[in-house]
């Protein structure tokens, strides 16, 4: 089936690569489109992955490297689809190449253009918990180890001034600030849209005093505190402060109410980060403020006793969305209603907020642009649903993984092979009628 | 054999050879940290071997699109019989300098990448001392190069039609979206129909019946699809591609003999019987019913009523039903329940639902809209602690810890989903690990959940876990995926090269590499009383290499003789 | 025969492809100082690495093993190093019962994402050597 | 095993315990409970014993059941006999306690399949070294006679048979018990089905109680469970420190004798005669310039370490290795010594017949705690993916 | 050629000239016996340092392995190597390298004329102590010493053949002479160049071991007559290896048996049931493990032709059979057929490698 017909895929995250191995080891043409500079998606920024809390690096990275060594695979890092025009079989696809300001093939990733960089910016990838230049690869370890120049903040480049200290220090010439972004056009046969999701907007509950509270933590912040490659190098410490924290709340369902939807990850994650802290840090108390456990799936419960008790406490409320956290002293109090409804509070010094999964903010662009319909929650719609069919409401575009809705790694993976397969079927029969 | 003792001979002492070194610069990153003048004339006028030339030369940046072609050209003009690269990690490099190989006579398995990178030039400040440990690297690299043995890739030929067990929704969706012209389908089926437990939720979706009955029929109606009910898989051998199958048909107890590229494990699952629990002791007369029980009751015309043919005026519907007892949650019960509890209402407004559950879980991101219909619709909704039931007798702790008491005209349970009887026997056929809950264990929880120890076999439906209908589908499409991308008509498989082999003269059948190795690359040929290797099943990964004590084993291109060259060279 | 203070030892780390390798790659793109005593040797798997393979670096006279791959349960193979934790501990118990410097073999585990820690094990390892001195054997000529 | 709740039959004496045996053995060909059997005969010169197979009951007279020497491991003939299978012979071996549990460890490794046969063990006195007995046969059969009567091996015994624990009722089919009494009776204790079979189809009822001849057999355990543990105190000091190690096997020749005479190395080709073992010349002569030299045959004392990762775990303490050596190196007594040692990290004990696997073919996730390196508190005793 | 006179012993000689040869870097490594005094062993030394040295008891009466079978592994390295060696362990070593298992090339071979070795268990005993100074003064008068091996005593090759090097030590080594070293070849003189001692045109004259040579025919008549009494000759063969264990020491220590896998241990020689019960049919009765004197044949016909007489094999039997004799022996008689001598000449070709039109006439 090698000519009938190359495949786009958007989003390279666990299911995007996923697939594309699969289709590219089926000799097809894949063209992997990822909007930021760098492949892996969110599975990366786990140190560890539930329920066996497998280190993810050593799972994704070799998944990364087949990526970007496969002869089949175009990867096209810090681009976005703008057009899909066409029908099933015959998609005539624009493609933005945004400037990268750096040769991927001529830079070797060796990194002597950060040092010299005069700017410098919180590092959006590490969840803001470090700074990053305008220059930069967004985490180390980074694949492809290419760095990228934030244009709006670049001195030169946005700002219009007569820098380029990152060049000179590039012993490459790898580096071009007069780079510009490129439009590709392609022909593709099927589309996959993989472009994952993001977390609930937690600023939205100003109880939570995320944002406001300096210990209040969204999931992913904690992943990167926690991450042995992240920017504390798996130090657990607090944010302003260096303080290691004695005791933490994790607060489960923060969204579920606003969202009307059980994301099915956050209490495994949730107490994934208490066996994180316990093991960290082992004089620490870590309380789980919750009201329903949703352990879907055979091995999710006995990881969920394993941690029950051993590394945290439960605590139940009665109305897990009328818990809120305030300051006091120099730590948090978090006030709850227990099961009897009557008032509690717990004092701590950091807080976790097990947030939903939610639509990526991108998505409803996104499916404009491949004309492809949305559910109420806004995730991609399927049309058959139930059917585990992932076609959408637009014949020859798929969707895999949380673009479609919340789920875990194993899940997403699912989808995964379920669009490929659905892909390599109509290449087949494409192949068999043509 | 005679392969196997010239390469590994330790004294070999016809090693006429010459070796090419390549050493990058990677720029300021290698050529910076590291005196390269200095090593190539150090290994240039390195005396170390009889009849090996060496030529040893530095490059600016190999990886690059010039650096290859200088490389390749390089290869062919001096007519290389080994390669030596120092640069970067092989993690970065290894199959970039693999292909340039590839395109000159030289094999690509008589070249290796040194990294004096990322071990070397990036983790050593003092320039003496990089040099120093560069140039011991690379003298290893030469000192193993010339030990490596050329290998070659051995295509397969591959049979891509498909063998699915089980004919339940989930086999029927794999066989489906598998079956196409060149690619037929098998589809066993132990009983005397198609449709699985599923045929009995048919009230489960709206619709479901249909879409169940219409999957039955456009299966039946498959040209490529061939259906054998009342049979069961009977004997199975062989490996992805190539699986030789034995079916035994009930009926006329006759063996018919099928080939197969791949085999798709549906075999379901069912439901966990409540009294194997004493918390809930009810006799068959009891209005105590199965949450399938009631599908089935709500699927006829007269719905879900009393033995007696009445309406039940209060219905208890008790959740998480052997949760505790199995360890896991099903993951679907609250979602069903919530539908029956709909039912019950809609069937009549006047009886009154009450839901005892422990925890309210509602993965599927639509699930939420049931639960807000049962709240709507007024059905009680109780948390609990613990319960336990005699007969419809309901007793109670609330989550509050108070005790109660409530008794039911009827009782629905949701049991958990369990796997069903069969699965230790076709665990055991195709040599499938079980996981600790009895269902398959799938090969890796995360990156490969249909895929299993025993590569060409999956698993999917309930067979995998607990499952509902959309999964089970899900996850037989999977499977679908996997074998549609990797078994391509009228294509070949290429296995691992650098796979173990076993010397037949020294083998003695001792078992070791047999019992540890995790694919089942291993057999044993009692005829000969050795073990043998499946090169097309075989990773590489060396476990039988580290269980064999004597000299029977190797690994290739990881052997002992390789490897003891490289340390020869590092304590030099 | 060296003095220890100013005995650097020649140590080996035969390394797992996947995990720990991976980890020494990253050690090295974050420019992490490493002793330039330790040499590292790349195999597929830890269960790849046999007793005589050791013992022979070992009686070649190395200082120091380090014996390193994925942490339990993230095997690339699935179940490789839990049968090369069996076999190691063997191999030390051994060397223990013989009085042959057990501590000079060390297992550790360390993740791809662990290039610090990675660091941090070698770099104590090589201490420790230092501290033990040179392997007998090696100033030896009657091995 | 079980010894049918402690009940035995019992066989007359003429003149010793051998001989009883033979006659049982006899009755059991001659009723055609079993095709063959397998017993020590003296050889030709007068001065060692082969082992035979043998149906032939006119030719039993010149076998001695109760050899005084062990010059081949019964494990071994055993192994050339069913190597390639259980045959369809049922042939009865009796054979030392130390033979019966290699054999069981051989089977194992799949050298061994016991299928058709029937093990059968005897309170074994300890056996003479071979060189011994060859230079002297009729002082060592004096010396042994006195042996078997007391159960205790005196000073010409091998030095492991002193303090060797399992010299009775092991795991085989058959067990003939005679500590305690020798000159009258001779025990048959049936340990498993097989021996059942056997004992019932020659109509020997189970009458006799045990008791008695156990409390004997436990006094004797109790003493060398003692010189056990004086012996192993012994080795460890001979051990200590590098020098140690290379003082035991510093006359080692590089013959490989000790392995060649063991019963478990069942290898065809020995890893350390292997091409992949021989160091390659030149890398030799530049790691000897290092040193200033280096001692031929090479890795001389790695092969005895090695050999100790390969067997160790499955080492019964026969002490062949010994009679072997021709440089006279205390082999048995260091590997019985790190066998013991080795055996207990995993719990395991060779040449028991529980359907235990051999400790290199399995694993539990979590175990041996604390053998990976933790560096500072980086990591938990138990990895934490269970 | 001519030769070096040193005043000192010929011990002391030989090491003098590898401290020479190691010192100028004529030599990359020596090979020599060496004596460890806190284990009061005997080893191999492949010594590269020379102060090494001071161990080296170069013509020490001990043979712990025959030294051909160590320099078949290591001659082959480029490096240069000097190396010590009795007359039989240069023999086996020709015999090794006409089956590709060794070089001269690099090599530098000094050998002397040899007064026979001491079995090990008078070195691990410790005897050896009183039987050395003993032993020197029997081999100067031309007489065998006591308690040496039944070989040597028996072993009528005591002069080296093919030597770079001959250091006289039995006989003719008067006192007052000193060590006397005859340089046999260009490469001797080559190497000894610019070492001391006194140079002469002294000729090594075999005739001066006369009293020696006679003596050992003479031991050799009664060696053999032992082991073959009259009689039929399988019996005979009964007796003598019936008590073989099958540990086939004698093949592992045997410097000609190269073969990695004997055939005996090979697949070829495990038996399926059916062979043992055919047998058992047959005869009643069955020796396990099978084949222990059949290896003993095979063996003599693998490798007796070859047999250099150096009686590692009877040192390491752990049953005291006479299995260097009895190959000797049987050797002598199979090397006759070719006229063929063990160890005379590289050149020689291996008897069962080559044929001759014209031979064997009356076996047709």
């Amino acid at each position: 089936m090698s000519q009938t017909g190359n495949i786009l895929v958007i989003g390279a995250g666990i299911a995007g690569m996923k697939a594309s191995l699969m289709l590219a080891g089926a000799s097809s043409k894949v063209y992997l489109v990822e909007k930021l500079p760098i492949i892996g998606g969110k599975v990366i920024k786990n140190e560890e992955s539930f329920p066996n809390l497998e280190c993810s690096t050593c799972m994704v990275a070799p998944i990364q490297q087949d990526v970007l060594q496969n002869p089949n695979i175009e990867t096209l890092t810090y681009s976005v689809v703008e057009k899909i025009e066409g029908s099933a079989g015959d998609f005539s696809v624009v493609i933005r190449k945004r400037a990268r300001y750096i040769s991927l093939t001529d830079c070797i990733g060796c990194g002597m253009c950060y040092e010299p960089c005069p700017v410098s910016l919180k590092n959006e990838w590490e969840e803001n918990l470090i700074d990053r230049k305008a220059i930069y690869v967004p985490c180390s370890g980074s694949l492809p180890n290419v760095p990228v120049i934030d244009s709006e903040h670049c001195l030169r480049i946005g700002g219009g001034e007569d820098c380029s200290l990152c060049a000179e220090a590039c012993a490459f010439e790898a580096i071009n600030l007069d780079d510009s972004d490129e439009i590709i056009e392609v022909n593709v046969g099927a589309v996959i849209l993989a472009t994952g999701s993001a977390t609930f907007d937690l600023s939205s509950i100003p109880d939570l005093g995320y944002g406001t509270l300096p210990g209040v933590y969204a999931p992913m912040e904690f992943e990167r505190l926690f991450a042995s490659n992240g920017p504390t190098l798996g130090e657990i410490t607090l944010r302003d402060s260096e303080k290691i924290p004695e005791s933490v709340a994790i607060i489960h369902c923060v969204g579920r109410r606003e969202q009307k939807y059980c994301s099915a990850v956050c209490c495994m994650y949730s107490f994934k980060f208490a066996r994180f802290l316990k093991h960290k840090i082992p004089s620490v108390r870590v309380f789980n403020i919750y009201s329903d456990i949703c352990v879907p799936g055979k091995s999710y419960q006995s990881f969920y006793r394993s941690v029950e008790g051993a590394d945290t406490e439960m605590l139940y409320t009665s109305s897990i969305g009328d818990v809120s956290v305030s300051e006091s002293g120099s730590g948090l109090k978090v006030s709850y209603p227990d099961a009897a409804v009557s008032p509690q509070s717990l004092n701590v010094d950091m807080v976790i907020l097990a947030a939903a999964l939610v639509a990526d903010p991108d998505v409803a662009q996104l499916a404009e642009v491949a004309g492809v319909d949305l559910d109420p929650q806004g995730f991609i719609k399927t049309v058959l649903d139930g059917s585990g069919s992932m076609e959408t409401s637009r014949e020859g575009v798929f969707v895999a993984g949380t673009a479609e809705g919340p789920k875990d790694i194993q899940n997403s993976v699912v989808q995964a092979e379920s669009a490929a397969g659905q892909v390599a079927e109509i290449m087949t029969s494409q192949a068999s009628s043509s | 054999m005679k392969e196997f003792e010239m390469q590994e001979s330790g004294q070999d002492r016809k090693l006429r050879a010459k070796v090419g070194v390549y050493i990058c610069e990677c720029g300021p990153n290698i050529a910076g940290k590291v005196d390269l003048d200095r090593i190539i004339t150090d290994i240039s006028e390195l005396d170390d071997y009889q009849d090996v030339e060496l030529v040893v030369k530095k490059y600016g940046f190999l990886c690059s699109a010039p650096g290859k072609e200088y490389l390749e050209e390089e290869i062919n003009s001096n007519g290389f019989t080994h390669l030596v690269i120092g640069a970067c990690s092989p993690r970065d490099h290894d199959s970039t300098f693999m292909g340039v190989c590839k395109k000159t006579d030289l094999n690509p398995y008589l070249y290796r990448i040194i990294n004096i990178r990322e071990h070397c030039s990036w983790v050593i400040d003092d320039k003496e001392k990089a040099t120093v440990k560069a140039e011991s690297y690379i003298r290893g690299g030469i000192a193993r190069v010339l030990r490596q043995s050329e290998l070659f890739e051995k295509p397969l030929d591959i049979n891509p039609d498909v063998l699915i067990i089980g004919g339940g929704v989930a086999g029927m969706e794999a066989a489906l979206s598998l079956s196409s012209d060149d690619r037929r389908v098998f589809l066993v089926e132990k009983t005397d129909r198609l449709g699985g437990v599923s045929i009995d939720l048919s009230g489960i979706l709206p619709g479901q019946g249909e879409v169940i009955g219409k999957k039955i029929e456009s299966v039946l109606g498959n040209g490529n699809i061939r259906v054998f009910l009342n049979t069961r898989v009977e004997n199975v051998i062989g490996f992805l591609g190539n699986f030789e199958i034995e079916l035994l048909s009930e009926e006329n107890t006759e063996i018919t003999e099928i080939m197969s590229g791949a085999i798709v494990v549906a075999a379901g699952g069912t439901l966990f019987d409540p009294r194997e629990s004493d918390r809930y002791s009810y006799s068959g007369s009891d209005e105590v019913y199965t949450s399938l029980s009631i599908e089935k009751m709500f699927a006829g015309d007269d719905g879900a009523v009393l033995r007696s043919g009445k309406q039940p005026s209060s219905v208890a519907l008790i959740h998480c039903v052997g949760r505790e007892e199995k360890n896991y949650c099903s993951g679907i019960c609250c979602s069903y329940m919530m539908k029956l509890a709909c039912f019950f209402k809609k069937q009549s407004a006047d009886i009154q639902v009450t839901e005892f559950y422990r925890d309210i879980c509602l993965p599927k991101k639509n699930d939420q809209e049931r639960f807000s219909e049962a709240q709507a619709a007024g059905v009680a909704l109780i948390r609990i602690k613990d319960i336990s039931l005699k007969g419809t007798n309901v007793s109670f702790e609330r989550i509050s810890g108070d005790k109660d008491k409530q008794s039911f005209d009827m009782v629905v349970l949701a049991p958990a989903l369990e796997p069903s009887a069969d699965t230790e026997y076709f665990a055991d056929l195709l040599t499938v690990p079980l996981d600790e809950f009895g269902f398959f264990q799938e090969v890796h929880k995360m990156t490969n959940p249909v895929g299993t120890a025993t590569d060409g076999v999956f698993i999917v439906g309930a067979a995998h876990g607990p499952k509902g209908v959309s999964d089970s589908m899900q996850f037989a499409r999977a499977s679908a995926g996997q074998i549609l991308t990797r078994l391509i008509p009228g294509e070949k498989l290429i296995p691992e090269v650098a796979v173990t082999e076993i010397s037949e003269a020294y083998c003695t059948g001792c078992g070791n590499c047999l019992e540890v190795c995790v694919y089942g690359a291993i057999y044993s040929d009692d005829s000969r009383g050795i073990s043998v290797v499946n090169e097309a099943v075989c990773r590489g990964c060396g476990n039988c290499f580290g269980s064999c004590p004597s000299g029977a084993l190797r690994t290739k291109h990881f052997t002992n003789t390789q490897l003891y060259r490289e340390v020869d060279e590092a304590l030099r | 025969m060296e003095k220890s203070s100013e005995f650097t030892p020649a140590i080996v780390g035969f390394l797992c492809n996947w995990c720990t390798y991976a980890a020494a790659d990253l050690a090295g793109s974050s420019k992490l100082e490493l002793p330039p005593s330790f040499t590292v040797i790349r195999v597929m798997c830890s269960s790849r690495i046999d007793h005589n393979l050791l013992l022979s670096t070992f009686f070649k006279g190395a200082d120091g093993i380090l014996v390193a791959g994925c942490h339990p349960g993230d095997c690339h193979y699935g179940e490789g190093n839990y049968y090369a934790r069996r076999r190691f501990a063997l191999l030390k118990k051994v060397m223990e019962t013989l009085d042959m410097d057990p501590e000079r073999l060390q297992l550790s585990w360390v993740s791809a994402a662990e290039g610090k820690r990675y660091a941090e094990v070698v770099g104590e390892f090589t201490e420790k050597i230092k501290e033990l001195g040179p392997n007998p054997i090696k100033n030896s000529t009657r091995f | 095993m079980t010894d049918a709740q402690g009940k035995g039959a019992v066989l007359p004496v003429s003149k010793d315990p051998g001989d009883a045996i033979l006659e049982f053995l006899r009755l059991a060909v001659a009723k055609e409970l079993a095709d063959a059997v397998i017993l020590p005969m003296k050889v030709p010169s007068g001065d060692s014993f082969a082992w035979i197979l043998m149906n032939d009951v006119s030719l039993f007279e010149g076998a001695v059941p109760i050899a005084a020497a062990m010059p081949v491991q019964g494990a071994k003939a055993l192994r050339s006999l069913t190597r390639k299978g259980p045959g369809n012979l049922t042939v009865i071996a009796v054979m030392r306690p130390c033979e019966i549990r290699a054999a069981i460890e051989l089977e194992k490794l799949g050298q061994v399949h016991t299928d058709n046969l029937i093990l059968a063990t005897y309170d074994c006195p300890g056996a003479i070294p071979l060189q011994k007995y060859v230079d002297d046969p009729g002082g060592s059969e004096e010396h042994f006679s006195l042996m078997r009567r007391s159960g205790k091996p005196d000073n010409t015994a091998k030095p492991v048979c002193h303090y060797c624990e399992n010299f009775s009722m092991f795991d085989s089919d058959l067990h003939f018990g005679y500590f305690g009494f020798s000159e009258k009776e001779v025990l048959v204790i049936p340990g498993s089905d097989k021996g059942s079979e056997l004992l019932k189809g020659l109509d020997l009822d189970l009458a006799k109680d045990l008791s008695d001849w156990k409390k004997g057999i436990d006094s004797l355990k109790a003493e060398r469970e003692e010189a056990r543990k004086s012996a192993f105190e012994e080795t460890g000091e001979q051990l200590r420190g590098f020098s140690g190690m290379q003082s035991v096997f510093a006359s080692c020749i590089g013959c490989h004798n000790c392995q060649s005479a063991c019963p478990i190395c069942y290898c065809r080709l020995c890893y350390f005669d292997s091409e992949t073992a021989q160091q390659d010349p030149d890398a030799l002569i530049t790691a000897a310039a290092k040193r200033g030299g280096v001692s031929l045959p090479e890795d001389r004392i790695m092969f005895h370490v090695g050999r100790m990762t390969h067997m160790s775990l499955s080492c019964v303490s026969c002490g062949q290795c010994t009679d072997a050596c021709p440089v006279s190196i205390p082999v048995a007594g260091v590997f019985s010594y790190v066998a013991d040692r080795t055996q207990r990290t995993f719990e395991y004990e060779a040449g028991r017949n529980d359907g235990d696997p051999l400790p290199l073919r399995q694993f539990r996730k979590s175990e041996l705690p604390g053998i990976h390196e933790l560096v500072k508190n980086a990591e938990s005793e138990e990895p934490s993916h269970e | 050629m001519s030769s070096i006179i040193i005043d000192t012993s010929a011990s002391r000689g030989v090491t003098g000239l590898l401290k020479f040869l190691l010192e100028s870097g004529k030599i990359d490594a020596a090979l020599t016996m060496r004596n460890d005094p806190e284990n009061n062993t005997y080893d191999f030394g492949l010594i590269t340092d020379a102060s090494n040295l001071d161990e080296a008891v170069p013509l020490i009466p001990v043979m712990t392995v025959n030294a051909g079978q160590v320099l078949s592994s290591i001659s082959i390295s480029r490096k240069k190597i000097a190396a010590v060696l009795k007359p039989c362990e240069l023999r086996a070593f020709v015999e090794l390298v006409k089956r590709e298992k060794g070089s001269l090339e690099n090599l530098l071979t000094i050998s002397y004329t040899c007064g026979g070795v001491f079995p090990l268990d008078t070195v691990i005993t410790g005897q050896i102590k009183e039987l050395l100074p003993k032993y020197r003064k029997t081999i100067l008068n031309g007489e065998i010493p006591v308690n040496t091996r039944d070989t040597c005593r028996a072993c009528e090759h005591f002069i080296p053949m093919n030597a770079d090097i001959t250091v006289s030590v039995i006989g003719e080594c008067e006192p007052g002479v000193g060590c006397v070293m005859h340089l046999n070849t260009e490469r001797a003189v080559e190497f000894t160049e610019g070492f001391g001692g006194e140079r002469s045109d002294r000729k090594f004259d075999p005739s001066t071991l006369k009293k020696t040579l006679d003596a050992r025919l003479a031991e050799k008549e009664k060696l053999f007559a032992s082991v073959t009494k009259d009689g039929p000759g399988l019996d005979r063969l009964l007796d003598t290896f019936g008590k073989c264990v099958g540990c086939h020491g004698c093949s592992s220590v045997c410097p000609i048996c190269y073969c990695l896998l004997c055939d005996f241990e090979s697949a070829n020689f495990d038996y399926n049931l059916p062979y043992f019960e055919e047998h058992l049919s047959r005869k009643g009765a069955l020796r396990l493990p099978p084949d222990t004197i059949f290896f003993h044949l095979g063996r003599l016909t693998h490798m007796s032709f070859s047999c250099v007489g150096c009686g590692m094999c009877s040192d390491v039997c752990p049953v005291d059979i006479p299995v260097a004799a009895m190959f000797k022996k049987t050797g002598e008689k199979t090397a006759a057929l070719f006229d063929y001598l063990p160890g005379r000449d590289v050149e020689e070709s291996i008897p069962v490698m080559v044929y001759k039109e014209e031979e064997f006439p009356d076996i047709g």
